[in-house]
């Protein structure tokens, strides 16, 4: 198995994105309902949907560091609210650290990872357990970097990050929403998951899926 | 839904484009369809005043356009934050060479999205400075004033710092004007009735029929208690004796007051509103200098009304009288 | 009932107090507590401006008391005329030598009590000539004018007579341009949601859930047919189609347009009818030199709208666009 | 009997008028409820009491030219709507005419009628068959004129007047509304008395009887 991937060839996986969201719009809006404003699933799908119609309207598709970075600019364009920012800062966290290699590896992957997930740290303020995508994103971003600590190869880092992103995001069920809309709930939050953790565990276990599929 | 709308998910298209074409000497707007800007924005060696935020509030944001008030404006959906992408495009817009100001109030997603415009902002080589409206005084205790939400007194900041950059002040010098005066003033607000947003078509939260909602945010936040509807003159004793000990107000203090019905709440019951206040601020000592009534930060067809409190300085007392044009406040 | 007030009996002495205590510089009270005129009036030499009706229409009457507009104002409890003793006290107030143009709405109550007060200015020696607005077309069919109501035509006719009395022009033509300002205005409304006046404590008429009401009065009288609900553009197109053909208005024609919400109808509704107003205007060929949006002229908390539309020529133009100040309208 | 009275010393006749719709406050209200607002009693009673007031307080009763004179003008100062202007033009007709009068007679009371009567017709511009008060003044007016032109003595022209008073205000329960907010309701505002045609009747009855009291 590779242990590397061509960015430049690896677009698709920004596309599959794209699709990964469309196909779970109902779900997150469904999710959302429960102690938010049902809205998750239409929002994301609109920024979403803006990047897939950009990226297909280029004559070539980018590569994956500009994908990236389209989508970050797309979602930042796109969609108003916390969404945007939230999920902007986190592609345009990928995409810069992205930037100027030629080829994605293990440790440049840990890298971007980390980045993204400092943006969104930056912009959104959040703190593991308050009921939101954090509670997925720095599980994943843990799990990942004792992984490659361990001497897992890039597939495996892949595989533990994706088990602790479904563990974070599974754990905000039991937890009271902190921030954001449901905040305001207070115990009436407990019990159901959290919309953002949802759509941030698919985003990871696409991307994980795709650049899997790429290693070969 | 007894509305005068077309398709609900384009309201804000579409009155973006009745309100152009109604007042093309005032705004223009911009290659970004959410951005709006004073029709000579960016005005050379000026200082540029962006604000931004949900619409449903009309006239704010974008009524405050205009002559010696707001140079640009970024529009989001019905109570929900501008993109970055907005707020960058009218720092752009109102950039004049003299840098941005950005007065806007404290929510999540517009504190979120203005963080990414300033990201963007600074790649184009703007400098961009911000000040966050707070002065939603029952969204937070006293002690944790960076929580509170901004609110009416937003306009307040609008029209000291707007004097103030078309007086030629700095950057430096339109910030400190706009953070004087929102840490100077003080707002409350209390709910009657609930309202709707026409793309969701039900009412997004509920005040029961005879109670009000003291504390109530502009979007239903909830507020510090629910309870019967007193008489208007309790509304103003129960708003004005939570509004004077928090900054706190003094005697002989000279004030502007700023009361704003939140959308169906008529103005013959601000100005009854009115009156208590002016009584009651009297009895305290102070001096109504500038007095504000009428529909100027609203909350689609809520009923309820929102009173702001200034403590001005002889500095904020000259910009708030200075003139200005726009749809939301022209004085001259 | 969600009101912002106290002794439901008492709200519009409520109401006088707090607008009389906010608005020092602008109007002022005098010996009839129902009477409200500008500060600075009598002016003399020049021909004073009355009007009056009912309250609960607010900004209208009262708010048009100020610079360039309305020098003396009566006020009628709500929705019912002021006494023939207030229109007299009025034109007293008024009148600084040159004579008094009182100007007003078609309603019985208002004819008759302006006709006493005319008999009571007669005995005191004061010069009084009348203008009746009688702009809203479904109140009667074309030919029997004289039956329509006044609605918000009589702000456009307040605006162009205040603007020549400012400007020195005689009684005579001060009269002759309020007159030539109603007899080419058409106004139109349309109701959505009726209106409880506090003393009554519950709604005088009715509009069932969904429906709309063409052609309705500012006190509820009937319009001329109910329906569902249709698009804002379809009411535009129903409102022009209504209107253009009464006058009638030609292609070519220059336009002031008055856009009024009722009261509860937010100002982002009233924007997106403009923008279907001004296209349907547009499109007969139509040039809108003034465009007013706002609420100007309401019903209590009716939510609705109403359009008027006055064919401008240079000197109705130029009156329009002078500069006034007031509480229902500044501009500069 | 006597055919004329003191007009110096007959203001009490003012005070029964005030008296008597104030009595009435709650039936003339009750019968406007029927197809109007239900406001007319208490229209009437808050003028009337006004002037009532004004005429107690001052340190000698006005006399009868004088007192109508006070109730037109505080009805013109203390009720707006339409009440205020048709009574007030009503009574202000009726002082006209007595002014600068030391005696009333048969005559002057037929002038002073006829007097008030135009003053309605003026300022409301109503017809007889409108249901309103002229259908109570005009065929009072017309009744004692043709009583005088009979040769009948002061008092039995009152009779008459109030008779044909009568029989005019009782004709507007048949009567479909042309004017005034009942003639919205169209053909259902027939069947119930007119509420202005009823307040009319109690006015002239009351004055006529207090004039014929003092006749003797
Ligand atoms: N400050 C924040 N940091 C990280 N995530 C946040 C923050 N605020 C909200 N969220 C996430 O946003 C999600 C809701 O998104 P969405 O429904 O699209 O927006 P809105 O709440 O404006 O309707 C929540 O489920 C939560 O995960
Ligand atoms: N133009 C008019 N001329 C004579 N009487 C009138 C006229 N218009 C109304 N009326 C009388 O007014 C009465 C209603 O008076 P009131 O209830 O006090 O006033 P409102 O209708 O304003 O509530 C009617 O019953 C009718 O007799
Ligand atoms: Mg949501
Ligand atoms: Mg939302
Ligand atoms: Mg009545
Ligand atoms: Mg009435």
């Amino acid at each position: 198995m590779a242990q590397t991937l061509t960015l430049k060839q690896s677009g698709q996986i920004v596309l599959d994105l794209v699709d990964t969201i469309n196909a779970n719009r109902a779900y997150l809006s469904e999710i959302d309902g429960a102690i938010g404003d049902g809205d998750h699933g239409i929002n994301m799908s609109k920024g979403f949907t803006l990047c897939g119609d950009a990226l297909r309207a280029k004559p070539v598709l980018p590569g994956l560091a500009e994908g990236l970075d389209t989508l970050a600019m797309t979602l930042l364009e796109g969609i108003g609210g916390s969404m945007g920012p939230l999920y902007g800062s986190f592609f345009m966290g990928l995409a810069e650290s992205l930037a100027g290699h030629e080829t994605l590896d293990a440790a440049l992957f840990g890298e971007a990872l980390a980045n993204g997930v400092a943006g969104v740290e930056t912009v959104g303020s959040a703190q593991v357990g308050d009921k939101t995508l954090m509670d997925t994103l720095v599980p994943a971003r843990e799990a990942y970097r004792a992984a490659l600590a361990e001497g897992a190869d890039f597939s495996t880092a892949l595989d533990r990050m994706i088990a602790a992103a479904e563990q974070g995001w599974q754990s905000t069920k039991g937890l009271q929403a902190r921030i954001g809309r449901a905040a305001r709930l207070g115990e009436r939050s407990i019990g159901v998951l959290d919309a953002g953790a949802t759509s941030c565990f698919l985003i990871l276990k696409t991307l994980a899926g795709s650049v899997q599929q790429r290693l070969g | 839904m007894n509305r005068v709308i077309n398709n609900p998910d384009l309201v804000v298209e579409d009155m973006l484009r009745g309100l152009l074409a109604a007042h093309a000497e005032l705004a223009a707007g911009t290659d970004n369809p959410r951005v709006i800007k004073r029709a000579c924005a960016p005005v050379a060696g000026k200082v540029g005043i962006v604000t931004g935020g949900g619409s449903g509030h009309e006239p704010a944001f974008l009524g405050y356009v205009g002559e010696n008030l707001v140079d640009a404006v970024a529009v989001g959906e019905i109570f929900s934050s501008p993109t970055a992408k907005s707020f960058f495009d009218a720092m752009k817009a109102a950039d004049g060479g003299q840098g941005v100001a950005c007065l806007y109030g404290n929510y999540a997603g517009d504190n979120m999205n203005v963080k990414m415009a300033i990201k963007m902002a600074e790649r184009a080589g703007l400098t961009v400075k911000t000040v966050v409206a707070n002065d939603d005084v029952p969204s937070a205790p006293k002690g944790d004033e960076a929580k509170r939400r901004g609110v009416a007194g937003e306009i307040l900041m609008w029209k000291t710092a707007g004097a103030c950059a078309a007086q030629g002040g700095s950057l430096d010098e339109v910030i400190a004007v706009a953070q004087k005066t929102i840490s100077r003033t003080r707002s409350i607000g209390i709910g009657l009735t609930s309202c709707t947003i026409p793309a969701v078509g039900k009412a997004n939260f509920h005040i029961a029929d005879g109670q009000m909602e003291v504390g109530i945010g502009h979007h239903g936040e909830p507020g510090i208690n629910v309870s019967a509807i007193v008489s208007a003159d309790e509304m103003a004793r129960i708003m004005v004796d939570t509004l004077l000990p928090d900054l706190p107000f003094n005697s002989g203090d000279r004030v502007a007051v700023l009361i704003s019905g939140l959308g169906a709440t008529p103005l013959m019951e601000q100005y009854i509103l009115y009156a208590s206040v002016a009584q009651y601020l009297g009895n305290a000592g102070l001096t109504v200098a500038v007095p504000l009534v009428g529909n100027f930060f609203t909350s689609l067809e809520m009923m309820g009304v929102t009173l702001s409190v200034l403590q001005l300085d002889a500095e904020l007392e000259g910009y708030m009288k200075a003139p200005c044009a726009s749809i939301g406040l022209t004085q001259n």
